[in-house]
């Protein structure tokens, strides 16, 4: 309880931080409560309100506040069940990626040596090999474009910087004297991960596990956007902004929203991630 | 007597902070004569490094100094322009710091680093610089100062590093030099030569020294006078064979006692109780009665008086009772 | 010195060998690609002759092998789709992906050096902030959107640009300005945060003891200490910047390796893809060894890590 | 602790030749592998309730003595035995038990607590490592712990960063007595701490043996310090023990030329004894470790250096009973040889 006053008594005293969580937490309920919120089935098509402007320009009602792509459908809408699966692939994404990088950073570092060359060998090459790249080969090659191949895409290409992240603080911690201490007293090396190493990684890791929801986001839209991401029916930032780009010239609408709501989603969670590396610095006391 | 060189009144130095301002040295007033060496004795955060750096005019935002006068050498520096105190630095005051391991760019060569001084305040050309570095290191003691000149300072050992920082520190002969620790993460062995150095540098230039120390033995080898400094006060002020012989503060007192001189072992240290209060929670009063063994109630109350003896200068209320109205009292 | 990058450059045989391996399995599990080869009328008999031709009907591993020797003897395979080596199609098309990731990382580095240090400078003042958004900004803006809106802008409403294409300079701007936009986001935080970093130093307060100018304490003093951290990010730009931009060079329809790949992967074509992106991989990998020589020269007391 | 009564009491730890080699450099393929020698031939041996100090400059392989007999380092060479255990020959498992005998209190009271843990969880580890209490037997030993080295039990649910470098080495102390060791190591427990805290942790550290029987190896790198609380005093210089005597002895009768640079080094702390004269001192740098001179490694700073100490080196040999000096020309010695 203390803590949790503690925690919004620092939130409070940076303004992006909590501009990054109140942003989070909207979109978090404009993806829960979508059903609710969506004026009209985001799929359905209306052919007679096509290309139908934002309600504040002329031609535009309000029953379609944000106006309709070329088939009709409701812009707001789309957009609301597209947080579901920007939302969802990208903390799917991130826990899998965050986990294998977890796993093999902390084996890495803790025990060293061939274990450790092979691994930040691998690491190497699939760093060598630009993300957005693998994983338009890999979409393509394994031809399927389920959410769960499209996790597990992202997460191949992002678990890199989680295992060269945790590698070098296991190393910066096993030369800390609390963990000689440990050693001294017998302790295993499951004892020591467990009750020194990972307390202390922790902080880094929820950092850059924010961090990694926004990166999530983004190639999940640009994926997306090439045609090999989300599929229809389900709706994708991205898909929408690839669907408007041919309307461009006349319709700016129909790409500029998602666009924007990409923007404000990644920009809410990077201030978050900011906030947290300010707060869990170690230097900083913390919380 | 001789001349003041320096003469600080009534300096002050606050912090502001998200818990508001906070006053790390307060009223710290001192001269130091020409060619003297004066010691700065105290713990860890008693504001003897701050002291340091606001005659230099380097402390940095947020931090906020402000004094009565600061005059070198006739020149009330207090409220020079940086840009004049710019040419006073390294040239007419110059400072050596703690870590030899990281006071020196680690990427560029002792040589250019020497040369900045000798270009900056002499004005002197390249091969002129060179000259007059080399010449310097010599004069430091550094047997091979050709060699040395060219390397790079992660190559030279810690005490090989300080003699290069004093040497660069004395390029332009200044008056005053600051030396914020200069021995303190070095072996005693090294130690030993850099403090015979600075002795006899001193007598060879008769530059006065500001010498900041927390290790009284080091303070009983080197100083004239001395000031103790307790949580950003000055407590003491005296000569160095004044001090030692009869410590009138309780707190130089404890320091002295607890310090261990060899042939110590079969007698029990006496310690100061408890640990200095942050600035952040500075008590009432006394600054030192938490911790004092004559602490009276009065202590709690009012801040000390600061008493001047025989010329000497106590901040403790025992002396004020002692020499009721006769000790010229200054707060 | 020389051992440390010796110690590089051996490191690298490793890398290279499991970059084959992981770029010849996705080219294994793509799967047979006689089928798109042969015009579709052709016999099962001619599918089976033309695999055995190919070695297609050899075990995972000697395949793999005889794709390593081909490798090493510059034979990256033919396209079917174009009809041509594969290695001279990434050849044709690199000029063209070196040129546009060679401006916009000229332009990202000097717009995230001089921001970045500035707002170091003035840290915590309105421009500080100015800056900080601008980065915040750049980050959040996804790059192919920032295309479209660039478009949207200077060539169907202003028409100053032209729209997509290649061969004049009026081509090159808008997607290096793309570029430009999402690096020097990522570089002006690393800039700014590493020259406060290091202005905290014990150096830099002997520096400014020695009665320097601010200017020389900044730029002499600080700024090389923050050269190896900047000089890591920009390595790390360099392959984001040839082969990841294929969104860009696709919007702008500019001939680059990325689009060469995309294009490659759309059809199917996975000799054009593999040698695609190991020339992608190459570069990165020289990238990483050039910035390593680069850290040898700013810091002469560099060791093993 | 008279010197007699020590006498009686068995030797509970004996070091013999400990050798340890640190690889730096060579090429690649391990040609020219060059070694440092951080400790070059150390022995010793440590009666029970003694405290044994070792001294020596930055550098000099102190600090990896202690870490070889706690085993946080695996020697090159040598044998150390613990209550006649050859602790070097076991295995990780056979060694576990024995290591509640033996705890290591640190320098640095940052690096050495947990930040992320709490001072109770700190305290409690050794017993959660090492025995199978119920949690109401571990609270009751760590609240002991605690008022044992006079810590209010009230703080245990603070974090390291609450408390001053002294409490903090507090905390470090009830930890490494926690299991009740016999041997503790204390690897520069005050050097980091301010002067009027020094006191009170060597203070401290004293009641502490007295109390529960302790042996101490206590490593610094300053003699007063060092000498304040050790019975018998080792001073080491690059890998090597140069002179080992009771303590008294080696200040009354220093033997070793570097012993003597060593305390002719140390601040009077008086400003009347300071002599403007200057007595020569200790001059010159550490040499490379990597670039140990041949012969006598102290040859090369040392003022009564002659022609053999460059070529031979000494060993450490006993020269009037229980001091030990490794110097082809021991300063009583050549003295007493002067006289004659």
């Amino acid at each position: 309880m203390k803590q949790i006053k503690r925690f919004f008594k620092l939130l409070l005293r940076s303004s992006t931080g909590t501009a990054g969580m109140v942003i989070v937490i909207l979109i978090c309920l404009c993806a829960v409560f979508a059903g609710q919120l969506a004026p009209h089935d985001p799929n359905a098509m209306d052919l007679t309100n096509m290309t139908k402007p934002p309600a504040w320009m002329e031609g535009g009602d309000w029953s379609h506040v944000l106006g309709t792509d070329n088939l009709g459908r409701d812009i707001l809408s789309r957009m609301l069940y597209g947080s579901q699966i920007s939302l969802v692939v990208g903390i799917l994404a991130t826990l899998t990626s965050g986990a294998v990088g977890m796993v093999l950073g902390l084996v890495s570092g803790y025990y060293g040596g061939v274990t450790d060359h092979v691994i930040m060998r691998v690491a190497d090459a699939f760093y060598a090999i630009p993300g957005i790249l693998l994983a338009l080969v890999t979409l393509m090659v394994f031809k399927s474009s389920g959410i769960v191949t499209l996790v597990l895409v992202i997460a191949a290409i992002s678990w890199v910087q989680y295992a060269r992240l945790i590698r070098s603080e296991v190393l910066r911690l096993k030369g800390k004297e609390f963990v000689k201490a440990s050693k001294t007293l017998g302790a295993s090396s499951g004892y020591i991960i467990f009750h020194h190493i990972l307390p202390n990684v922790w902080p880094s890791f929820i950092v850059v596990s924010t961090m990694s929801v926004a990166g999530s986001i983004i190639t999940e839209a640009s994926l997306s956007f090439l045609g090999v991401g989300i599929q229809a029916p389900l709706i994708s930032w991205g898909g929408m902004l690839s669907d408007g780009r041919v309307l461009l010239a006349t319709h700016w609408w129909v790409a500029t929203f998602p666009g924007i709501m990409i923007t404000v989603a990644i920009l809410g969670i990077t201030f978050l991630g900011n906030w947290l590396r300010d707060v869990l610095d170690p230097h900083n006391k913390g919380l | 007597m001789k001349q003041t060189l320096l003469k600080v009144e009534n300096l002050e130095v606050k912090f502001k902070t998200l818990e508001g301002m906070q006053t790390a040295v307060q009223g710290v007033s001192f001269d130091v004569a020409q060619g003297e060496v004066f010691c700065l004795v105290g713990e860890s955060g008693c504001g003897k490094s701050l002291t340091s750096l606001s005659i230099m005019g380097l402390v940095e935002k947020p931090g906020i100094v402000e004094a009565d006068a600061i005059v070198l050498d006739g020149q009330d520096i207090s409220h020079l322009k940086e840009e004049k105190l710019r040419e006073l630095r390294g040239n007419k005051m110059s400072m050596i710091f703690q870590e030899p391991l990281t006071s020196l760019n680690p990427l560029f060569t002792v040589g250019n680093q020497m040369d900045e001084v000798f270009r900056l305040h002499q004005k002197a050309n390249r091969a002129k610089a060179k000259q007059m570095s080399v010449e310097m290191l010599r004069f430091v003691g550094i047997p091979d100062p050709e060699d040395v000149y060219k390397r790079y300072p992660a190559a030279l050992s810690g005490g090989m590093r300080q003699r290069v920082m004093i040497a660069m520190a004395l390029s332009c002969r200044p008056k005053l030099l600051i030396a914020d620790e200069p021995t303190t993460a070095l072996d005693v062995t090294i130690q030993k030569q850099i403090l015979k150095l600075m002795k006899d540098l001193r007598r060879e230039l008769g530059t006065s020294i500001i010498f900041i120390t927390h290790d009284l033995g080091v303070v009983a080898e080197m100083a004239d006078r001395v000031a103790v400094m307790y949580a950003g006060q000055i407590v003491e002020q005296a000569s160095v064979y004044d001090l030692f012989q009869k410590p009138l503060h309780p707190y130089t007192e404890g320091l002295i006692n607890s310090t261990i001189r060899l042939g110590d072992g079969r007698r029990r240290l006496p310690t100061i109780a408890g640990t200095v209060p942050p600035i952040s929670k500075m008590v009432s009063g006394c600054r030192f009665h938490p911790r004092c063994p004559y602490a009276t109630p009065a202590c709690r109350e009012n801040a000390p008086p600061v008493i001047e003896i025989q010329g000497r200068m106590v901040r403790c209320i025992r002396y004020a009772k002692e020499h009721k109205q006769e000790g010229g009292v200054h707060v | 010195m020389g051992r440390y990058l010796l110690k590089r450059v051996v490191q690298i045989i490793p890398v290279l060998l499991i970059l084959t391996l992981i770029i010849f399995c996705l080219v294994y599990v793509a799967g047979d690609p006689v089928a798109l080869m042969l015009p579709p009328e052709a016999g099962e008999q001619a599918k089976a002759a033309l695999r055995e031709a190919l070695g297609l009907d050899k075990p995972f591993y000697e395949q793999f092998f005889i794709y390593i020797g081909n490798l090493l003897r510059g034979d990256f395979g033919t396209s079917y789709q174009y009809n041509q080596d594969a290695l001279s199609l990434v050849l044709e098309r690199m000029p063209y992906s070196l040129q546009l990731a060679g401006v916009s990382l000229a332009c990202s580095v000097v717009v995230g050096i001089v921001l970045g240090v500035a707002a170091a400078h003035f840290r915590n003042s309105p421009f500080d902030l100015l800056v900080n958004g601008f980065a915040a900004l750049g980050q959040a803006l996804p790059g192919f959107w920032v295309a479209i809106m660039l478009i949207l802008l200077f060539a169907v409403k202003l028409q100053l640009l032209p729209v997509s294409g290649s061969g004049t300079w009026q081509n090159l701007v808008l997607p290096a300005a793309t570029l430009t936009l999402v690096t020097s986001a990522k570089i002006i935080p690393l800039v700014r945060s590493n020259m406060i970093e290091v202005m905290q130093q014990d150096y830099i307060r002997t520096a400014r003891s020695k009665g320097l100018r601010g200017s020389t304490v900044v730029f002499k003093h600080a700024f090389k200490n923050t050269l190896v951290p900047v000089i890591t990010i920009i390595a790390m730009q360099l392959p984001t910047l040839i082969g990841g931009a294929l969104i860009t060079e696709t919007i702008f329809a500019w001939p680059g390796l990325g689009m060469l790949i995309y294009r490659g992967v759309a059809n199917l074509d996975m000799t054009v893809v593999q040698a695609g992106v190991m020339a992608v991989a190459l570069i990165t990998i020289v990238a990483n060894l050039i910035s390593d020589i680069a850290y040898c020269i700013i810091d002469p007391t560099i060791k093993y890590q | 602790m008279s010197e007699a009564y020590l006498k009686k009491e068995p030797c509970l730890l004996e070091v013999q030749g400990l050798k340890m080699l640190f690889p730096t450099g060579g090429s690649i393929l391990g040609k020219n592998k060059r070694y440092v020698h951080a400790v070059d031939g150390v022995s010793f041996s440590l009666r029970a309730g003694e405290t044994l100090g070792i001294v020596g400059e930055s550098g000099c392989g102190k600090s990896t003595v202690g870490n070889l007999i706690v085993r946080l380092l695996k020697e090159t060479e040598g044998r150390i035995l613990f209550d006649g255990h050859d602790i070097t020959a076991m295995s990780a498992r056979q060694f576990k038990p024995l290591r509640k005998e033996m705890q290591m209190v640190f320098q640095d009271p940052f690096s050495s607590l947990n930040p992320r843990k709490k001072v109770f969880d700190i305290i409690a580890e050794p017993y959660h490592i090492q025995t199978k209490m119920s949690s109401a037997e571990i609270r009751k030993n760590v609240e002991y712990m605690m008022e044992l080295v006079g810590l209010d039990k009230s703080y245990q649910n603070r974090y390291p960063h609450e408390f001053s470098g002294g409490q903090r080495q507090r905390i470090g102390i009830a930890r490494a007595l926690a299991l009740k060791p016999k041997l503790v190591i204390c690897d520069e427990p005050v050097s980091a701490l301010d002067v009027s805290i020094q006191a009170q942790i060597l203070n401290l550290l004293k009641d502490l043996q007295e109390e529960l029987q302790l042996t101490y190896i206590f490593i610094a790198h300053g003699l007063p310090t060092v000498q304040y609380i050790s019975d018998r005093i080792a001073v080491m210089y690059l890998g090597k023990i140069m002179e080992l005597a009771p303590e008294r002895e080696l200040f009354e009768h220093t033997m070793h030329p570097y012993t003597e640079g060593l305390l002719d080094a140390i601040p009077v702390g008086d400003p009347t004894k300071r002599d403007e004269e200057d007595k020569p001192i200790l001059e010159g740098d550490l040499p490379s470790p990597l670039n140990l001179p041949k012969g006598c490694r102290f040859c090369s700073r040392c003022k009564y250096a002659q022609q053999i100490c460059a070529q031979k080196e000494p060993e450490l040999a006993e020269v009037t009973p229980g001091h030990y000096v490794c110097c082809h020309f021991p300063l009583i010695a050549s003295e007493e040889k002067k006289s004659e």
